[in-house]
């Protein structure tokens, strides 16, 4: 059993888990339903949970469980069921129909993840072990996917949520780069996460209720 | 010296703030910002007369509570000569005000227009005086936004408004040239003391001199009228209440001459010679334009403004001149030219303020500005007519008046540079020279216009039959400006020595003794033997001879003189329609340089009885305005096609402003981080 | 002081006599060219005396600028005639002015003889101003080229030096530029005298006339006053061109013999420019008033000419 | 005693907002904040006194940290704070007589929105004072979050379909330059990893790293740097992150809007300031300064077109205020002692002139109901003499006209942009600058001027004119005479940007 402790097996175990979140983004890109969307988030924030209880175990770094459980909570639990209960008030069943097409989106999907490797490449130093670089990368691909993922869609829903899986990317850049920032911070951070999304929601509702649609490309009033 | 300017500063200052205090009691309002303009103007007036000629530049610097907002003033004779002349005419202009706000009582807001009235003066004294690049600016700047107050202080009419927005936003640009211009000094010598841009140019590279230059001419070009950046002039003096036109024609775009002439003769060390021929050529267009244009107007105020131009023009020529002969070394030819561009200067900012005071009162007294409506003023308005007449004459050059003399000074500094180079440039002096004939001349005709059509024959309008002379400070004032235009012309050898100071700091040479002959009877170019004039001698003349012949013989032939009805070819009845009309009298100009004007006309004729006998007949006529037509009108247009196409920007869509961030993003991530 | 005095004295004496003397001789010579026998030669001293002698009519619609403005014509003329060097080679008031201040000064006359012009109310008279105006104004420039040339010359403006600088050194006169100069000041000439074929002064055709026009209203002795400064006038331009460019017989002073002599070469010189004038006025006829522009630009041309010949030759 | 201040600055607004929050009557909501405010007010008063004497003040080991900088952006958004609520409460009353929110008889719908704006305002300022005093760079990150999340419902308090679309914008723009910040943030704190021993702890105090910057992971703070101006930017309003701006500021009541686009603006830009200090003290003032220049100048440009042709308003403020967010990128990119002293003053003499100017815009649509100048076509000066004499005292002000405070800014700004060498961007910045005088002064040139029409004359309104008349005179003032510690303050700011 002492190979479980190898820090070696850490990393790769951090790297895939990295690796499938990726994927998981780039389903979100690819998908269509809106509830399978949320899924797939709950699903991604998962395995950012688990990400940063295995770096927990690794370093010997207690405070990133607290981050690990906070996750949890609010990303695995709180923030889809607020979703879903939205969906189910307002019976949204319209799909997602993004201004690109699924497979090109993909394709720029996968041109994102390539810029985040360029991009994280200029970070790699050799001699330095742990999770640097790679998740690095993966963390700024993230981000860059969640953020064309907004921009690809329509329903306000799914913005928020696409922003949602954007913080992600962050959430997996602070535990892999620094083992987690100072407890207070992710505290706030996640805390600020928490309103944000239900300020989103409630906004989500109003417009829902005030333009009988969720559709934000409609919301072109304000010009010039 | 530095007492006396500060307490004018201040004088002016209380006036101002103490007329506003008081708009509510127009008649106190009026009194007491006129008289607290005329004590400022006499203040100022002590001040830079007594510095004129003092040895040493008065230094003030006044602490502020802001260290970097500093009043740094310093009297030097260029800034005292400015002082003056504005001192000068701001004394006559308020006097006058006296008299001709008191018709806005109770209509006006007479509080806020003496606040502003005295600040104008106040902030144009400290344009003269600032020593310093930063509160230049500021001075600068708040004579402009306070002339923009008076100006638009009409603001019901739309054509006000919108006159005073072309300027407010021309001299703004030109704000900005002069921004530009002052921190390269600035960049140069660290600091922004005037003292430490004296002969700076020497210490800068050729193009930076050049762009410096540049940025400079048209800077202060803008405030100047120079054209092809006058276009705000023709319409924003005539808008303003007469007693602002006359200050705004007569001073305030001599600010802009100020600043030339601080910058050509106290910044440049020696120039080079393509500038000063870049000067004298845009003088010379200025001066032609804005007198040809002049000739087509009639509204009289427009014309009076057209012609600031004009005369703009003629001081540019004696700026060029000299900036070229200075260039060539010529230090002695260089003070003949200065002398005679400030010369013209101070003689234009006279009788322009006396013209406007004229015309202020026969629009006041007719209602109206278009002087097709006035007619036989001169019985009913004696005394603004014989002003006006006065200062006719002295714009249009003619001996013994100021006007002459400032132009033959001309006349000999361009004849002298003649054969002060070898190269073809020396062509240039001639052709400015016939030129400036070509002015003066076109513009004698068009004060025949000016003078004859508004006041002599009969009344062509009810309300001129009607009008009534202005009250007793008015004409007072009026007389007081004209008795000065003479002075100057007849006094002129005796206001020479004047300019030594200011020679004497600019190029380091004294002309009085050279210019003075005969004993103070006769002017000399200083140059060459012979070839004075006297206008001292000529007005002598006149007066001996009309002492001597006409008066006995008008006396011997007044009772053989009978009043009959006007022959006129044996027409009946003389009336006012049939009259010659200013149109009329500008017709064959109008013809033979329709290139320039491209005149339009339509002629609508109905006929009753036979086709030979029309019974009405409806003439319009309209000339083009170049400038704006092909210049300033499609750069607007264009400019504003190109905003509203970049309107689509700010198309509504989220998605699209997310986008642009996203792509800013990506692209900063891959180029920026290597920044 | 006192000679200057004399001098004056005798200049104007001079102006004032000979003047409408060359009138009437032009008026003469052209009537026999045409083969009539004409007035007679004193004819315009008869008109004079007689104009003087009439009572006037002024016009109830004018002022008293109407009344000033013959007076003025009048002496600003004679001032200017008193600047040009005639018989001795110093005019008597060069210290009051040289060439430009005479141009100016008769500036002065015709800016108060537009304004008479359009004080009477009379249509034509504002025909008449507005006319004279233009073409004086047109003839402006080619004047002053013509005048700087030979001001460059003589290196002043004064009209002594100018006379002097011609004589004095070999053969000047006969420079292409003086030449060029001379033909551009003649033509400026004719229109400032008013002379065919630019106007005429012996018509009271309305559409035609200029001069004329504006001095309609007048009457009497005013009239008069008007008549003699045109003719003053007319006199004073004919010498300024002569005596600049061919100063011959100028005497070096007014007094003595010389002064007979000097008069004498005046006389011979005018009656030449007077036959010069005859023989245009002759052949050619009056021009449309928009034809006489081009009249001008080829006088400019040739002061330009005149002006580019100084350092070409 | 600085224990005391800095928690008193914090704690005030909470109470306020608390108060507010169980008020039954309005007059208790507005004389909460009114105090509350003059409170907040004074402490900050008192602070910027206790920074002149000891520089730098920290309690908490550090968590909370306040220096020159900080202070007179907490003195700035309190002042603009305390002239707010004055405006506020007439304002609000005469929405409320005028049926803005809401017809509801019983009065309960208004009280509800008015409890809504009285909380939510002290938060909002809360949230900004508690950046500007928040060391860990991670927490302030929190506390800008917190602002946006405080202002949006203010942004939706007329509950207008506008409103929202502009709350979404808003929203949806912000979230994403947050998390940019964020990003940034990390990056930062990973530069600073390898720091050892003390300094690694508070490895996101900006006090520690300020003071190790030169040991930072030099890539790090280069990729940080570039998120942060991004991110920050967006807050501040940099083009092309600007673009949720004229929306939010033209549709939240006006008293929120000249909060957002003065103090929220400071505190953006604070924060872009703080991370300027550590990356140019990193890898050395020139990178930073390129991306700051091509942002500023940026703004700059692209705010004209859109002033030349605007015809509302309130956008028109918006735009304004996007070119002065440029004027200080520009400057801050310029920096050096003289840049830094210009950028600072610049955002002194902005925050009033904007504030005032937001606040005429209320005055003037509350009197003409109406966001359009073709809807006005001029008059204001007459019918509302007040209103429109200042409104154009504050428009040339905010163009830079002398004698007004801006000018002087602008001046040191361009100064030190030709001493610096940065002839182009000098250049530009003039250019720019009259373009967008010519633009703001066309459109309210013919707004304020020109005959009255059919528009009555306006009631007395005590609250509004009285606090503007007030913010009008310190304007006017201070283009001539800075008090002393004032003047010192700012001076000390500059002093702690240039690092000199």
């Amino acid at each position: 059993m002492m190979h479980i402790l190898d820090l070696q097996f850490g990393e790769r175990i951090v790297t895939l888990m990295a690796a499938l979140v990726l994927v998981l983004q780039i389903a979100m890109v690819a998908q269509r339903w809106i509830v399978l969307h949320i899924r797939i988030f709950a699903a991604q924030s998962f395995c950012l949970a688990m990400i940063a209880a295995t770096i927990a175990w690794f370093n010997h770094a207690p405070h990133i469980y607290i981050a690990a459980a906070l996750t949890l909570v609010v990303k695995v639990i709180l923030v889809p069921i607020l979703f879903e209960r939205l969906m189910v008030k307002m019976e949204i069943h319209e799909e997602i129909e993004p201004f690109v097409n699924v497979p090109i989106s993909v394709l720029i999907a996968g041109g994102l993840t390539l810029v985040g490797y360029v991009v994280a490449e200029s970070f790699y130093k050799p001699d330095e072990t742990g999770l640097g670089h790679n998740a690095l990368a993966v963390a700024i691909s993230l981000f860059l996917i969640g953020f064309f993922t907004m921009i690809n869609r329509r329903k306000a829903l799914t913005q928020v949520l696409a922003l949602l899986s954007l913080e992600n990317g962050l959430f997996l850049a602070a535990i892999s780069l620094t083992y987690g920032m100072p407890l207070i911070v992710e505290l706030g951070i996640l805390f600020d996460v928490l309103v944000a999304a239900m300020v989103m929601g409630i906004l989500v509702y109003r417009i829902r209720e005030t333009f009988e649609s969720m559709d934000v490309s409609l919301l072109r009033r304000l010009r010039g | 010296m530095a007492v006396l300017f500060i307490s004018g500063i201040v004088v002016w200052l209380a006036g101002a703030v103490a007329s506003l205090a008081l708009w509510r009691l127009p008649v106190i309002a009026r009194r007491v910002a006129c008289s607290a303009a005329l004590a400022g103007s006499l203040l100022d007036l002590a001040a830079s007369a007594a510095s004129l000629f003092s040895a040493s530049p008065t230094f003030i610097g006044i602490p502020s509570g802001n260290p970097v907002f500093t009043w740094a003033i310093r009297l030097d004779p260029l800034s005292a000569y400015f002082n003056v002349t504005l001192a000068v005419l701001a004394a006559a202009v308020s006097l006058y005000s006296f008299g001709y706000l008191k018709e806005m009582e109770g209509r006006r807001n007479l509080g806020a227009f003496g606040f502003f009235f005295n600040l104008l003066l106040m902030s144009l004294a400290l344009v003269f005086t600032a020593s310093n690049a930063f509160f230049f600016l500021v001075a600068w700047e708040v004579m402009a936004l306070t002339a923009f107050c008076l100006i638009s202080f009409e603001h019901e009419k739309e054509k006000t408004r919108s006159s005073g927005l072309l300027f407010l936003i021309m001299s703004h640009a030109g704000t900005g040239l002069l921004l530009i211009a002052f921190l390269t000094l600035t960049k140069t010598t660290g600091n922004l003391d005037f003292a430490s841009f004296h002969l700076l140019a020497s210490r800068m590279t050729p193009l930076e001199q050049g762009a410096v230059f540049l940025l400079f001419l048209f800077g202060f070009g803008v405030k100047a009228g120079v054209v092809p950046l006058h276009i705000w002039l023709p319409e924003a003096h005539p808008v303003s209440p007469s007693n602002v036109s006359a200050l705004m024609s007569g001073i305030v775009i001599k600010s802009g001459i100020y600043g030339m002439a601080r910058v050509f003769f106290d910044f440049y060390g020696t120039p080079a010679l393509w500038m000063g021929a870049v000067v004298l050529g845009l003088g010379v267009i200025s001066a032609l334009v804005g007198v040809l244009y002049a000739l087509m107007d009639h509204d009289l105020k427009r014309l009076l403004a057209w012609h600031s131009i004009e005369n703009i023009g003629i001081i540019l020529i004696g700026f060029g001149a000299a900036l070229m002969f200075r260039a060539l070394g010529q230090a002695n030819l260089a003070a003949l030219a200065l002398i005679a561009a400030l010369y013209h200067t101070f003689n234009h900012a006279m009788f322009k303020g006396l013209l406007f005071l004229g015309a202020g009162s026969a629009v006041q007294a007719t209602g109206t500005r278009n002087m097709e409506l006035m007619g036989g003023l001169i019985r009913r308005m004696p005394i603004t007519a014989l002003c006006f007449l006065a200062g006719a004459v002295a714009i249009s050059g003619l001996p013994p008046l100021n006007g002459f003399v400032s132009e033959w000074l001309t006349y000999q500094a361009l004849l002298a540079g003649f054969g002060t180079t070898q190269s073809l440039t020396r062509l240039m002096f001639p052709i400015a020279g016939s030129m400036l004939a070509l002015t003066a001349a076109l513009a004698a005709a068009c004060f025949v216009k000016a003078f004859a059509i508004p006041f002599l024959a009969l009344p062509r309008s009810p309300e001129a039959a009607e009008a009534r002379e202005v009250s007793l400070v008015m004409r007072f004032a009026m007389i007081a400006l004209a008795v000065v235009c003479v002075a100057l012309g007849l006094g002129a050898t005796g206001f020479i020595p004047a300019f030594d100071p200011i020679t004497q700091q600019a190029l380091g040479v004294r002309a009085s003794s050279a210019l003075v002959v005969a004993h103070g009877w006769a002017m000399s170019p200083g140059t060459s033997h012979g070839g004075t004039i006297s206008t001292t001698g000529m007005a002598l003349f006149f007066l001996l001879a009309g002492a001597a012949f006409a008066l006995p013989l008008v006396l011997r032939w007044r009772r053989r003189i009978a009043r009959g009805p006007a022959w006129d070819c044996g027409l009946p009845a003389l009336t006012a329609d049939n009259e010659y009309t200013a149109t009329a009298f500008s017709k064959p100009l109008r013809m033979i340089f329709s290139a320039l004007y491209r005149p339009r006309r339509e002629i609508q004729a109905e006929y009753e009885v036979s086709p030979y006998y029309p019974s009405s007949i409806r003439f319009a006529s309209e000339i083009e305005h170049t400038f704006e037509k092909r210049l300033y009108n499609p750069l607007r247009d264009r400019i504003m096609a190109v905003a509203n196409r970049m309107r689509g920007i700010q198309a509504g869509s989220i998605n699209t402003y997310l986008a642009y961030i996203f792509i800013t993003l990506i692209l900063l991530l891959l180029f920026g981080v290597r920044l | 002081m006192m000679e200057r005095l004399l001098e004056s004295a005798s200049q104007l004496f001079l102006l004032l006599l000979l003047s409408p003397l060359v009138t009437g001789v032009i008026r003469t010579l052209k009537a026999r060219l045409q083969t009539r026998r004409g007035p007679g030669i004193f004819q315009p001293y008869r008109d004079l005396f007689k104009l003087f002698s009439k009572g006037m009519v002024i016009p109830e619609t004018a002022s008293w600028i109407f009344s000033a403005t013959p007076w003025i014509v009048f002496f600003s003329t004679i001032l200017a005639g008193l600047m040009i060097p005639m018989v001795a080679a110093d005019a008597p008031l060069r210290l009051f002015g040289g060439v430009l201040a005479v141009i100016y000064l008769l500036g002065l006359g015709r800016f108060f003889l537009a304004l008479a012009g359009l004080d009477s109310g009379s249509s034509f008279g504002g025909l008449g101003s507005s006319r004279e105006m233009t073409i004086s104004a047109l003839a402006e420039p080619a004047m002053m080229m013509a005048i700087f040339t030979v001001a460059i010359g003589a290196g002043s403006t004064g009209l002594t030096e100018i006379a002097g600088a011609a004589i004095g050194q070999n053969w000047r006169f006969l420079a292409p530029a003086q030449m060029f100069a001379f033909a551009a000041l003649a033509l400026v000439l004719i229109a400032e005298t008013g002379r065919i074929p630019v106007d005429n002064p012996d018509t009271h055709l309305e559409l035609t006339m200029i001069h004329e026009a504006m001095i309609l209203e007048y009457s009497g002795p005013y009239l008069a006053l008007l008549e003699w400064a045109a003719s003053i006038k007319q006199l004073v331009l004919m010498t300024l061109l002569i005596n600049c460019f061919w100063p011959f017989g100028l005497q070096p002073t007014w007094f003595g013999f010389g002064a007979a002599q000097g008069i004498a070469w005046l006389v011979a010189k005018l009656l030449l420019i007077s036959c010069a004038i005859v023989l245009i006025e002759s052949v050619n006829a009056k021009k449309r008033l928009f034809r006489v522009p081009e009249l001008l630009a080829v006088a400019f041309t040739l002061g330009s000419l005149a002006l580019i010949s100084t350092f070409l030759f | 005693m600085d224990r005391l201040l800095l928690i008193a600055l914090l704690l005030i607004p909470i109470a306020t907002a608390v108060a507010s929050f169980v008020a039954r009557r309005r007059a208790v909501m507005e004389l909460a904040n009114l105090a509350g405010f003059a409170a907040v007010f004074v402490v900050a008063i008192a602070l910027g006194a206790q920074v002149l004497d000891f520089k730098t003040v920290s309690i908490a080991n550090g968590f909370f940290y306040a220096d020159a900088l900080s202070a007179l952006v907490i003195l700035l958004t309190a002042s603009v704070a305390l002239i707010c609520a004055t405006y506020s409460i007439g304002y609000l009353r005469s929405d409320e007589q005028s049926g803005e929110l809401g017809d509801d008889a019983t009065g309960k719908e208004q009280l509800a929105l008015l409890r809504m704006y009285y909380t939510l305002t002290p938060l909002f300022v809360f949230s900004m004072l508690f950046m500007a005093v928040a060391n860990n760079l991670g927490v302030m990150w929190a506390a800008m979050e917190a602002t946006t999340l405080a202002s949006i419902f203010l942004v939706t308090f007329y509950g207008k379909v506008n409103s929202l679309e502009a709350a979404w914008k808003y929203a949806m723009i912000g979230g994403v330059g947050l998390s940019m910040a964020l990003f940034g943030t990390l990056v930062a704190y990973y530069a600073g990893h390898n720091l050892t021993g003390s300094a690694a702890i508070s490895g996101l105090n900006w006090s520690v790293l300020a003071q190790h910057a030169a040991q930072l992971d030099k890539t790090s703070m280069r990729l940080a740097f570039v998120l942060i101006l991004m991110g920050y930017g967006t807050k501040a309003g940099l083009v092309p992150m600007h673009t949720w701006k004229p929306d939010a500021y033209s549709q939240a009541p006006v008293p929120t809007a000249a909060l957002l686009s003065t103090a929220m603006m400071n505190c953006a830009l604070y924060g872009l300031i703080r991370f300027y200090i550590l990356t140019s003290r990193c890898v050395g003032a020139q990178y930073p300064s390129r991306l700051l220049l091509l942002f500023g100048l940026l703004s700059m440009g692209i705010a004209i077109p859109f002033v030349l042709v605007q015809t509302h308003y309130r956008r028109l403020l918006a735009y304004s205020t996007i070119d002065h967010a440029g004027i200080m990128t520009t400057a801050l990119g310029i920096g050096g002692i003289l840049g830094s002293f210009g950028l600072m003053l610049h955002m002194t003499f902005h925050t009033l002139a904007k504030t005032l100017l937001f606040l005429g815009a209320g005055n003037i649509y509350q009197h003409f109901r109406t966001n359009q100048f073709a809807d006005i076509k001029g008059g204001v000066l007459r019918a509302m003499p007040l209103t429109g004499v200042i409104f154009l005292l504050a428009m040339l002000a905010i163009v830079g006209v002398p004698p007004f405070g801006l000018f002087q800014s602008e001046f040191i700004i361009l100064r030190a942009a030709f001493e610096g060498g940065h002839l182009f961007a000098g250049v530009l910045f003039v250019l720019f600058g009259v373009g967008v005088f010519v633009g703001l002064l066309l459109h309210v040139i013919g707004m304020v001027l020109g005959p009255r029409g059919d528009a009555p004359v306006a009631p007395p309104r005590p609250w509004r004119n009285g606090s503007m008349l007030a913010l009008a005179i310190v304007l006017v003032v201070i283009g001539f005479w800075v008090p002393a510690p004032v003047f010192e303050l700012i001076r000390n700011a500059a002093q702690v940007v240039s690092g000199q």
